[in-house]
C-alpha cells in the first residue's frame, strides 16, 4: 500500500514539474514580461532596473527555482491585466467553479450510471434505444451550442431561469457558496446542465458498454448456473465489476468538467475561474495563464491519486497482488 | 420588486442579518469592468464611469454637457491660474472632512508618473492652498480650459491614502496589490459596500452625501454585473436580471424595444468613429505596395470615396449613426454642417484616382481594428473590407481586443487603423492636439500640416474666443483638404432600460445614478 | 469448414459476404449516417465548385444584401435561399465553405493526432523498457490535463508566438497544431495496447525469426493489425475534432471571421440571436451538429461493428 | 440407479445470416444417477451447446427447436424461467472450461459460496459459512476456513476449479454438467480434478455429464459415451465398448488419430472421414527444386549445441535488488541436437521448454550461456553476417494457428516475405512459382496463395505457417507445441507432413509439446523439463520403457490410460 501511493506521489511530483516546467516557460516564451509592466514611455533605466529588480538576467535554472518556490508558496505574481495577486483571484472564483462543477458532475454520474445501467440490462427494450440514439446527439452537441440554446427557451423565452451569472451568494467564512439560497440554485442548473450533458451521454455509454461486456463473462453464466437471481447477477455482480472501472471515469468525468467550465462559464458569464482563464488568454495574463495551469494540474492530479486510492480500495486484485 | 428578491433578501437577513427592505436596487451590466478602483492609474471609460458612482470631481458635466459646479462650488480664471472656491461641509465616507488639502494632494497624485492622467493636468504648474476651501492653480501660460480638463480627475482623501500607503497610483513593478486597487473612499453619492472584480460590485446609497436631497435619483444599492458576451447581456436585460444595459447591441434594440416593460434611449454620441493611414512613413509594414500609397492625397481620397456610409449605417449600424466626413461630432467647438456632410460613395472614381497616383491594380494593406471597443467595431471593419476589394485595394483585417490594440496605435506600429475620439472638453483644441497636431500622442496617422500644427499651439493659450473659433476653422479646412483620415459616422447611443426605470442619458455615456430614478 | 475447390467467388461477392460490410448493409442508421456524412462532406470540400457565391471574397460582397431572410420568409430574396448574414454573405456559401474549413482542420488535426499517437504508441509498445516509459508518462502527464484546456493553451501561446502579420494567416495551422497536439496520447494508449497484443502474436515472433528489423516489423505488421481501433477513436476523435475547432472559434480563439468556420458563424451568428436574425446562427449550428451526428453514428456503428465480441 | 436425465430427439438451431446452424439434431442421451456420461466430439461438433441447452443457458441466438429434456421426469422445456431457476445451482450444477474467468474477482470465495449456498439451501449465516468450509475440505481445500476470506486471484488454476466444482455443489444438486472442466489445467492438476469429480459422482451418488474434446478424460473417467459429430450423435455406448470396438466410421478414424505412447508407428494413421483432408496436391520435386538447393546429404555432426543457459524474468520490479522478485525461467539448460534427428522438449506448463525454444530462435538473448547453431554462436555478434546467416537456418513454428499468421496480409506475401527479404530468388516471378510450389508441397494449393488466412482452418493455417518457415530454406526446424491447438483428427495430418518433410529435406528438428503420446510418435531423443531445469535427457524409447528420473515417472503415471483403445490399425 505504502509503496504504491508512494509510486503515485512520485508520478505526480513529475506531473507538476514538467507542468510548473511549461508555466514557467510561458513568462519567457510568451511576451517580454518587462513590456507587461512598464508603461510604453518608459526609460531604458527603468526597463533594466525592473529587469534587475525581477531576476530576469539570472541563470534560467535560478529563476525556474524561484518559480517553483513561489508556486509553493502559492505566488504566481500580480495579473498584468487587474493587478492583483493571482492567488487571491484564483481562491475568489474557485468556489464559483467548484460548485459548479460539483453540481455537474452530481447530475452526470447519477443520470450517467442509472441509464447505462439500465440501458445495459434492458439492451433490447424501447426506453434503451431511445435513452441510446439521444446519448449519442447528446455527445454530437457542442457545450455552447447547448448553453445558448438553454438560455433561449428558459430564459428569454420562458424567463423561468436567469440567463447568466450566479446569483444568491452567500458567505459562508471565505468560501462564497450559492447553494444554500433559492436564488442561487436557480442561477446553476442551467450552467450545471449544459456542463453536465456531454459527460452524462459519455458516462452512460461508457457504463452500458462496461455492464455488456460484463455480462458476457464468464463469471456471469456461472452465477447464471448457479441459479442466482437476475437481480443478484445484475447488482451483485456485474454492477460492481463494472463500476471498477468506472472509478477511472469518475476521475476523467470530473477532469473533463473543470476543463469545459470554461466553455460553460463563457456562455453563461459564470464567475469562475474558467471565465478568468478565458479572459486571461485574450488578454495573454500569463501570470493567470501560469497560475491556471498549475491549478488544474494540481486539481487532476489530486483527483488522480484519489482514484488509484479508490482503485486500489475497491480491487482486491490490485490490493492483494495477484 | 420581484419575489425571488424577497427571497434573496430573506435568505440574506437569516446569514448576515441585512435589515434592507423594499430598497430601490439598480441592477446594470456593461460588457467590461473597471480595471480598477485607483482614481489616477487608468484612463478608461468604464474605470472612469465605476469610479465616478464614489468619486467626485471639482467640476462636472451634468447630462446636457454643461459644466457644473461639484466639489467646486465656483471657479475664475486669473492671469496666471485658476481658482477654485470648494463646497463646505463635505465629508469623506470614513468621515474625514474634505478640503483643499485634498485636492492638491489629488493633483500631485495625479501628476504622478504612473499615473494616467498627468498628460489632461500638464498645464499645471504648481497649487496654492488659499485657504481650507480654496485652491489657486497656476499654469503654464494661460489655459482658457483648464475646468473642462478636470471633469475626470477625481478627488481622494490625503489621510486615508497615507493610512493606506496609497500616496501613488499603483505600480507595476510592485510585488504588492495597492490599497486602492479595490478600495474607495470618495465623496461621492455611492459607497462601495463589496466588489469582485469582474464579477460583482455592489454600492449603497451615500446617506451623508452633500448632495442628498439636491438631486432626483431615489436608487438605494447599486449592483453592477459586467457581461462580456453581447447576447448573454441582452438574454439578462430581456429575462429580467438587471434594469440597465450600458451598451446592448445595436442589432439587438428593436428586440428590446418591443419587449414588455423594456425601452432603449438613444442620444447622439461625442465620439466619432474613423480609419487612420499612416502618411507619415516612408514604407508602409504591412503592404505589397512600393513605398508609402497613403502618403498621396489622391490615394487618401480614394479610400474616402471607397466607403458606403450609408449602408454601414443601415446595415451594420441598425440607422443608429450619423455618417460624416469628420473626426470630431456636433456640439464641439469646431464642427460645422458644412465639414459634417458625409462623402459620397464613389468606387469609380476611387479606381481611377488610385490608377492615377500610379496604383491601378490597387495594394494591399492590413487594418487593425478592435473588436470590443466601439459599437459594432469588428463589423464595420469587415464592411470596409469588401468595400476596398471593389476599388482594388486588399484588406486583410486584424480584429483584436481594445488593450492590445490601442497599444499598437500609441507605439505607432500601425499602417491602417480604426479609432473613435470623443471630445470631453468639447473644444478641437483636444482633436487637434492629440490627432493633428505632428506631435499628438494619438496621431499614428504621422499627419504633419505646419499650419496646423502652428494653431494647435495657438488656441490653446488664445483667449478671444472669436478670434479663436475663426483659428480653428481655418484648421479644420485644411484638416479636410488633406483627407489624413477616413471618417466613417458619429455614434449614436443607446441604452437598453426596464421602463420601471428612469436614467437621463447623455452624449458622452456616462452612467449618472444621482439621476437614476426608479417607479 | 470451407475446402479450397469450391466454386469461385467474385470479388463483389466476397466484398458483400465481409462481416463489416455486412453489417454495414444491414444498418440503417449507419447507412444513413454515410450518406449524410459523405454528402456533408463532399458538398463541403467541393464547395468552391457548389457554393453560389464565394464569401471569401470580399469583392463578391454587397452590404446592401445584408440580413436577408432566408428565400420562404417574407424579404427574403431568391438568390439567397437560406438568407445572408450580417455582412451580406449568403448563408449557404458561408456554410460550404465553414463546414469545409471545419472538417479540414478536423481531418488535418486527427491526422496529426493519429501519426504522431500511432508511431508513439507502437514504438512504445514494440521497444518497451526505457522508452515505453517515457512516452507512456508523457501522455499520461498530457492526459490528466483535459484536452479543450490544453488545445486553448496552445492555441494561445502560438498565436502569442506568432509574428503580428501572420496570425490570422496562420490561425489555422495553430488550431491544427493545438486540437492535434492534444489528440495524441488517445492514440498512444490505444496503438501501444494493441502493439502489445500483436506483439505477443505468434507472427510478429515468427518475422523476427524470419530476422526482419524492427521498424520493418512494425510498419509491415503491427501497424496495420493496430488499424481497427485506431479507425474507431479515429472516427469518434473526428467528431470531437470537430466540435473542439468550434468550441475554440466560439470562444474567440479560433478561426478569425474574416474566413469563418462554423464555431466562428456561430460565435458571430449568436450575437443576432435576439434581434431575431436566428438563421445566421441556426443554419451554422444545424450544419455542425448533422456533421458531427452522422459522423458520430459511424464511428459508433465502426466500434460496435469492429468488436468481435459483440457479434 | 435411476434415469436422471432423459433427453429425446433434441433439435438446436443457430440462425444465422449464412443460413440456420443446426448445432444438435435429433439428439437423444440418458444420465443415470452415480454415473459419468463422456460427451465427446472435435471443436464444432456441438457438445457443449447440448450441455447450455439442458439448463436453458443457450447463448443468442440459438434455440431448441425440438425435442423433449426431461430431468427426474419434469420437462424442463416447460418451465418458466423461475422454475428453471429453481432447477440451476439446486437440481443441476455445472462447472465451465476456465476456471480463471469462471469466478467474480472482486468478491471472496466465502461470499459466492454462501450466497449460493443461502439460494439453494435453507441454511443462514454462520450454518451458510459452517457448509462451505464444508464443502472446501470436501474438494480437497486445506485451510478452508481462512480459505474463505481470499479472492480468487489468490488461488492456483487448480485450486480454483476446486473451488468452482465447491460452487456447483453448493445446492447439493443430482446432476453435474462439466464442460471440458480439465482443458485449461496441467496433465497433473487435471488428474487431480477428474479423480475429484469421479469421487463425489460415487460418494454422493450424482449423475455427470464430462463435455470433452479429449478420448484420454474420457478413458479415464467415463462409464459410458457418447460420440458427436456434426451435431449428432453417432455412437453411444460404454467406454470399453466405444473405445475398444468403436462401429461408426467416424469414431473409429477418430480413435485411429490418437496417438499413441506404447508403441512408435512410422506415421500416423491417416483419418478418412475428417474434411479437409480428401484433396491432394502436387508435390514437389525435393532434389531438383530451389527448395532443396541448400540441403546437404552430410546428416552428421551437431546442429544445435546448447551450453549452461540461464535466463531470469522480473517478475516483480523495485529500485533495490532484493525487493525484486525473479523468476528463473532457464536455468542452466545444456543439450545438444545433432543433424537429422528430432529432438523433443517436454515438460507441464511453466517448465521452461518453450523459452528455450524461444532462446535457441533468438526471440530472447540469454543471462548467460552460449547456443551455438552449426558451430556458430548466435548471440556473439547478433548483427553479422553469420548469425543472420545462422538465423536464417534456423525457423519456427508456432503453437496458435490463429496468431502466427498476419491477418492484413495474403498467403503470398506471407510466405514469399522471408525468400524476398533474404533475396533468395532472381525476380518476382520465380518467387511466386517458388511460393505456389511451396503451396501444393504442404497440401495447400497454389489457388491458396491470393486468400487472406482467416479463409482457412486452423489446420490449413499450420500448413501456411510450415510453408513459411520452409521459404527460408532452414536447416533446423523449430515446433513449438504445433498441435496442441487442433484437433486430434488434423493433429494427425500436420505430424505426419512435418515427418514427411523431415524426410525429404534432412531437417533438424526440435520438437517442442506437453504431450507424451505425440512426443513418443514424433521424436528420436528427449529432454524432460521442470522448473526450468532440464531432468533427464534419453533416447525416447528409453524414457518411455525405464524412464531414470522420478519426475519422468510421474508424468507417465499421469499419462491418461489408453488400455481400452482399440489397437492400431497398420
Amino acid at each position: 500500500m505504502i509503496s504504491f501511493i508512494a509510486k503515485r506521489l512520485a508520478q505526480s511530483v513529475l506531473v507538476m514539474a514538467i507542468v510548473s516546467a511549461v508555466s514557467f516557460s510561458l513568462f519567457n516564451f510568451v511576451g517580454d514580461p518587462v513590456n507587461n509592466m512598464v508603461g510604453q514611455d518608459a526609460t531604458r533605466e527603468q526597463r533594466l532596473e525592473i529587469r534587475d529588480k525581477l531576476g530576469l538576467d539570472d541563470p534560467i535554472l535560478t529563476q525556474y527555482s524561484r518559480f517553483v518556490g513561489n508556486i509553493l508558496q502559492a505566488d504566481f505574481g500580480l495579473s498584468y491585466r487587474i493587478k492583483r495577486p493571482v492567488d487571491d483571484l484564483i481562491a475568489e472564483r474557485l468556489p464559483a467553479t467548484l460548485e459548479l462543477v460539483f453540481v455537474s458532475a452530481i447530475i452526470s454520474l447519477f443520470f450517467g450510471i442509472v441509464l447505462g445501467i439500465y440501458t445495459g440490462i434492458k439492451r433490447n427494450s424501447w426506453g434503451s434505444r431511445i435513452i441510446l440514439s439521444t446519448s449519442l446527439a447528446g455527445v454530437s452537441l457542442p457545450t455552447f451550442v447547448i448553453g445558448i440554446a438553454l438560455i433561449y427557451v428558459f430564459a428569454v423565452h420562458l424567463r423561468w431561469l436567469p440567463s447568466s451569472g450566479r446569483g444568491g451568494v452567500v458567505e459562508l467564512g471565505w468560501w462564497k457558496t450559492s447553494l444554500i439560497t433559492l436564488e442561487g440554485w436557480r442561477s446553476i442548473i442551467l450552467p450545471a446542465i449544459t456542463l453536465s450533458l456531454f459527460q452524462l451521454t459519455l458516462i452512460l455509454r461508457l457504463v452500458r458498454a462496461e455492464m455488456l461486456e460484463v455480462m458476457r463473462t464468464d463469471y456471469i453464466k456461472f452465477a447464471r448456473a448457479r441459479g442466482l437471481s437476475e437481480r443478484a447477477i445484475n447488482f451483485r455482480h456485474a454492477l460492481r465489476n463494472t463500476l471498477v472501472p468506472v472509478i477511472t471515469i469518475i476521475g476523467l468525468n470530473i477532469g473533463g468538467l473543470v476543463a469545459f467550465s470554461v466553455v460553460t462559464e463563457t456562455v453563461f458569464q459564470w464567475p469562475g475561474t474558467g471565465l478568468m482563464f478565458i479572459q486571461a488568454v485574450n488578454f495573454v495574463d500569463v501570470p493567470i495563464m501560469a497560475a491556471y495551469l498549475v491549478f488544474v494540474a494540481l486539481l487532476f492530479v489530486v483527483i488522480n491519486l484519489i482514484v488509484d486510492i479508490l482503485y486500489f480500495v475497491v480491487d482486491p486484485r490490485i490490493r492483494l497482488g495477484g | 420588486m420581484h419575489v425571488k428578491h424577497l427571497l434573496t433578501a430573506s435568505v440574506l437577513t437569516l446569514s448576515a442579518a441585512s435589515p434592507a427592505f423594499a430598497e430601490n436596487v439598480l441592477r446594470w451590466t456593461s460588457q467590461g469592468d473597471a480595471l480598477t478602483l485607483d482614481p489616477h492609474s487608468q484612463n478608461e471609460a468604464p474605470t472612469i464611469a465605476m469610479n465616478g458612482q464614489m468619486y467626485e470631481t471639482l467640476v462636472t458635466r451634468d447630462a446636457d454637457l454643461v459644466l457644473h459646479p461639484e466639489l467646486a462650488e465656483s471657479w475664475e480664471a486669473g492671469a496666471d491660474g485658476w481658482t477654485f472656491n470648494l463646497r463646505k461641509g463635505v465629508k469623506f465616507h470614513d468621515g474625514s472632512d474634505f478640503t483643499a488639502e485634498d485636492v492638491v494632494f489629488s493633483f500631485e497624485r495625479a501628476k504622478h508618473e504612473a499615473s494616467d492622467y498627468k498628460e489632461q493636468i500638464k498645464s499645471i504648474t504648481s497649487m496654492e492652498i488659499v485657504d481650507d476651501h480654496t485652491v489657486k492653480m497656476m499654469t503654464d501660460g494661460v489655459n482658457p480650459i483648464l475646468p473642462n480638463q478636470l471633469t475626470s480627475l477625481y478627488i481622494m482623501d490625503k489621510g486615508w491614502a497615507e493610512a493606506n500607503d496609497v500616496l501613488v497610483p499603483q505600480d507595476y513593478a510592485a510585488k504588492e496589490e495597492n490599497f486602492a486597487v479595490r478600495n474607495a473612499n470618495g465623496t461621492g453619492p455611492f459607497v462601495l459596500e463589496s466588489r469582485a472584480p469582474d464579477e460583482m460590485t455592489v454600492l449603497t446609497r451615500n446617506a451623508d452625501w452633500w448632495g442628498e436631497g439636491m438631486f432626483p435619483g431615489n436608487v438605494d444599492k447599486i449592483e453592477y454585473r459586467p457581461i462580456s458576451n453581447a447576447a448573454t447581456r441582452v438574454a439578462a436585460l430581456l429575462s429580467g436580471e438587471v434594469d440597465f444595459v450600458l451598451d446592448p447591441p445595436l442589432q439587438d434594440l428593436k428586440r428590446i424595444e418591443a419587449t414588455d416593460g423594456l425601452t432603449v434611449k438613444t442620444a447622439a454620441q461625442i465620439r466619432s468613429i474613423f480609419f487612420g493611414m499612416d502618411q507619415g512613413v516612408d514604407k508602409l509594414r504591412t503592404s505589397d505596395a512600393e513605398g508609402n500609397p497613403f502618403k498621396d492625397v489622391r490615394v487618401r481620397e480614394a479610400m474616402n470615396l471607397a466607403i458606403d456610409r450609408e449602408a454601414i449605417k443601415r446595415v451594420v449600424m441598425e440607422g443608429l449613426a450619423f455618417p460624416t466626413s469628420m473626426i470630431t461630432s456636433p456640439g464641439v467647438l469646431g464642427n460645422t454642417p458644412e465639414n459634417d456632410a458625409p462623402v459620397g460613395t464613389d468606387p469609380e472614381r476611387a479606381k481611377a484616382l488610385l490608377a492615377e497616383a500610379g496604383y491601378p491594380d490597387g495594394f494591399s494593406v492590413r487594418l487593425d481594428c478592435p473588436n470590443d471597443r466601439y459599437n459594432n467595431d469588428e463589423k464595420i471593419c469587415q464592411a470596409a473590407v469588401s468595400m476596398y476589394a471593389r476599388i482594388g485595394v486588399t484588406v486583410n483585417l486584424d480584429a483584436i481586443p481594445k488593450s492590445q490594440h490601442f497599444p499598437k496605435i500609441q507605439n505607432r506600429e500601425t499602417d491602417f487603423y480604426m479609432l473613435g475620439w470623443g471630445v470631453p472638453t468639447l473644444d478641437s483644441h483636444y482633436v487637434f492636439s492629440y490627432l493633428l497636431d505632428s506631435e499628438g500622442s494619438w496621431n499614428a496617422a504621422g499627419y504633419n500640416n505646419a499650419r496646423v500644427n502652428e494653431i494647435t499651439t495657438d488656441i490653446a493659450t488664445e483667449i478671444d474666443a472669436a478670434k479663436r473659433t475663426s483659428m480653428i476653422e481655418e484648421a479644420w479646412t485644411l484638416v479636410q483638404a488633406d483627407m489624413p483620415y477616413v471618417p466613417i459616422h458619429h455614434q449614436v447611443l443607446a441604452w437598453g432600460l426596464a421602463a420601471s426605470v428612469d436614467i437621463p442619458i447623455a452624449a458622452d455615456d456616462a452612467f449618472r445614478p444621482r439621476f437614476a430614478v426608479m417607479k | 469448414m470451407d475446402s479450397l475447390d469450391e466454386k469461385p467467388v467474385t470479388r463483389w461477392q466476397r466484398f458483400k459476404d465481409n462481416d463489416i460490410v455486412w453489417s454495414f448493409l444491414s444498418s440503417p442508421g449507419a447507412m444513413g449516417a454515410a450518406v449524410v456524412a459523405s454528402v456533408m462532406i463532399l458538398a463541403c470540400i467541393f464547395a468552391p465548385l457548389i457554393a453560389p457565391f464565394d464569401p471569401f471574397d470580399p469583392g463578391q460582397i454587397s452590404l446592401w444584401d445584408g440580413k436577408l431572410p432566408p428565400a420562404w420568409v417574407e424579404g427574403g430574396q431568391g438568390k439567397y435561399l437560406l438568407g445572408t448574414d450580417n455582412q451580406g454573405r449568403d448563408m449557404i456559401s458561408t456554410i460550404l465553405y465553414g463546414g469545409r474549413l471545419s472538417i479540414l482542420v478536423g481531418l488535418a488535426a486527427v491526422c496529426l493526432g493519429m501519426v504522431l499517437g500511432v508511431s508513439l504508441g507502437v514504438i512504445a509498445g514494440y521497444v518497451g523498457g526505457v522508452t515505453d516509459a517515457i512516452i507512456m508518462r508523457l501522455a499520461d502527464v498530457q492526459l490528466t490535463i483535459p484536452g479543450i484546456l490544453l488545445a486553448i493553451l496552445i492555441n494561445g501561446i502560438g498565436r502569442a508566438l506568432l509574428p503580428y502579420e501572420l496570425r490570422n494567416e496562420f490561425a489555422i495551422y495553430v488550431v491544427i497544431l493545438a486540437i492535434g497536439l492534444t489528440d495524441w496520447p488517445q492514440f498512444a494508449r490505444v496503438a501501444r495496447g494493441a502493439t502489445l497484443v500483436e506483439t505477443n502474436k505468434e507472427y510478429v515472433q515468427a518475422a523476427r525469426i524470419i530476422g526482419l528489423p524492427s521498424w520493418l516489423i512494425m510498419v509491415r505488421h503491427i501497424v496495420p493489425n493496430t488499424l481497427r481501433p485506431i479507425l474507431v477513436i479515429a472516427t469518434i476523435g473526428l467528431a470531437l475534432a470537430i466540435i473542439a475547432e468550434a468550441t475554440l472559434s466560439f470562444l474567440g480563439q479560433g478561426i478569425p471571421p474574416t474566413t469563418p468556420s462554423l464555431g466562428t458563424l456561430i460565435r458571430v451568428g449568436n450575437e443576432y440571436l435576439f434581434s431575431g436574425l436566428w438563421w445566421i446562427t441556426l443554419f451554422p449550428a444545424v450544419a455542425l451538429i448533422v456533421l458531427v451526428f452522422s459522423v458520430n453514428l459511424l464511428g459508433d456503428w465502426l466500434r460496435d461493428a469492429l468488436n468481435p465480441k459483440l457479434r | 440407479m435411476s434415469t436422471l436425465l432423459d433427453i429425446n430427439g433434441l433439435n438446436i438451431a443457430f440462425p444465422t445470416r449464412r443460413g440456420t446452424v443446426n448445432a444438435a439434431k435429433d439428439v437423444s442421451l440418458t444420465v443415470e444417477s452415480g454415473e459419468v456420461l463422456g460427451l465427446v466430439g472435435e471443436s464444432g461438433a456441438g457438445k457443449s451447446t447440448i450441455g447450455n441447452a439442458i439448463i436453458d443457458l443457450l447463448e443468442a441466438p440459438g434455440r431448441i427447436t425440438g425435442g423433449s429434456i426431461r430431468f427426474m421426469g419434469e420437462e424442463l422445456r416447460d418451465m418458466n424461467r423461475d422454475e428453471m431457476r429453481q432447477i440451476r445451482g439446486k437440481r443441476i450444477g455445472m462447472i465451465f472450461q476456465d476456471p480463471q474467468t469462471s469466478l467474480n474477482p472482486l468478491m471472496t470465495i466465502g461470499a459466492q459460496l454462501v450466497e449460493t449456498i443461502e439460494k439453494a439451501t435453507s441454511k443462514r449465516g454462520r450454518d451458510a459459512d459452517a457448509h462451505a468450509v464444508e464443502l472446501l475440505e470436501q474438494v480437497g481445500i486445506t485451510e478452508a476456513v481462512a480459505r474463505l476470506r481470499a479472492f480468487p486471484h489468490q488461488f492456483s488454476g487448480g485450486m480454483r476449479q476446486r473451488v468452482v466444482i465447491a460452487l456447483a455443489l453448493a445446492g447439493d444438486p443430482d446432476l453435474i454438467i462439466a464442460d471440458e472442466p480439465t482443458t485449461a489445467l496441467d496433465v497433473s492438476i487435471q488428474a487431480q480434478i477428474l479423480d475429484l469429480i469421479k469421487k463425489l459422482c460415487r460418494e454422493r451418488n450424482l449423475g455427470v455429464i464430462i463435455v470433452t474434446h479429449d478420448i484420454g478424460v474420457i478413458a479415464n473417467i467415463a462409464d459410458r459415451v457418447a460420440v458427436m459429430y456434426r451435431g449428432e450423435i453417432v455412437e453411444t455406448g460404454t467406454v470399453a465398448q466405444v473405445l475398444g470396438a468403436p462401429s461408426h466410421v467416424y469414431t473409429q478414424s477418430l480413435i485411429a488419430a490418437v496417438p499413441r505412447a506404447d508403441t512408435k508407428l512410422d506415421r500416423f494413421t491417416s483419418v478418412d472421414y475428417i474434411e479437409g483432408n480428401t484433396a491432394s496436391f502436387r508435390r514437389i520435386d525435393i532434389q531438383n527444386h530451389w527448395l532443396g538447393e541448400t540441403q546437404q546429404n552430410d546428416h552428421t555432426g551437431t546442429a544445435i549445441d546448447v551450453d549452461r543457459l540461464n535466463l531470469s524474468f522480473v517478475l516483480q520490479k523495485a529500485v533495490f535488488k532484493r525487493n525484486r522478485r525473479m523468476l528463473k525461467a532457464v536455468n542452466n539448460v545444456s543439450f545438444s541436437v545433432q543433424q537429422g534427428e528430432t529432438f523433443g522438449l517436454v515438460g507441464e506448463s511453466g517448465s521452461g521448454k518453450s523459452t528455450v525454444a524461444r532462446l535457441i530462435a533468438g526471440l530472447y538473448t540469454p543471462d548467460s550461456g552460449t547456443i551455438n547453431v552449426f558451430g556458430k554462436d548466435v548471440n556473439e555478434n547478433r548483427k553479422a553476417v553469420e548469425s543472420r546467416a545462422a538465423r536464417q537456418a534456423l525457423q519456427m513454428i508456432f503453437q496458435d494457428p490463429y496468431s502466427s499468421l498476419n491477418a492484413r496480409l495474403r498467403v503470398l506475401d506471407i510466405v514469399a516475405e522471408p525468400i524476398r527479404f533474404y533475396r533468395l530468388t532472381e525476380n518476382e516471378t520465380q518467387t511466386r512459382k517458388i511460393v505456389s510450389d511451396l503451396l501444393d508441397h504442404v497440401g495447400l494449393g497454389a489457388s491458396a496463395a491470393l486468400k487472406y488466412p482467416h479463409e482457412f482452418s486452423g489446420g490449413q493455417r499450420q500448413r501456411i505457417s510450415i510453408a513459411r518457415a520452409l521459404a527460408s530454406r532452414p536447416r533446423i526446424l523449430i515446433c513449438d507445441e504445433p498441435t496442441s491447438a487442433l484437433d486430434v483428427s488434423v493433429q494427425a495430418t500436420i505430424l505426419n507432413l512435418l515427418k514427411d518433410l523431415q524426410q525429404e529435406l534432412g531437417l533438424t528438428m526440435l520438437f517442442i509439446s506437453h504431450d507424451l503420446p505425440v512426443i513418443r510418435q514424433m521424436c528420436d531423443r528427449v529432454a524432460i523439463m521442470r522448473h526450468g531445469e532440464i531432468c533427464e535427457v534419453s533416447d525416447v524409447d528409453t524414457f518411455f520403457e525405464a524412464p531414470a528420473h522420478d519426475y519422468s515417472r510421474h508424468l507417465l503415471d499421469l499419462m491418461p490410460s489408453m488400455t481400452l483403445l482399440s489397437d492400431p490399425v497398420e
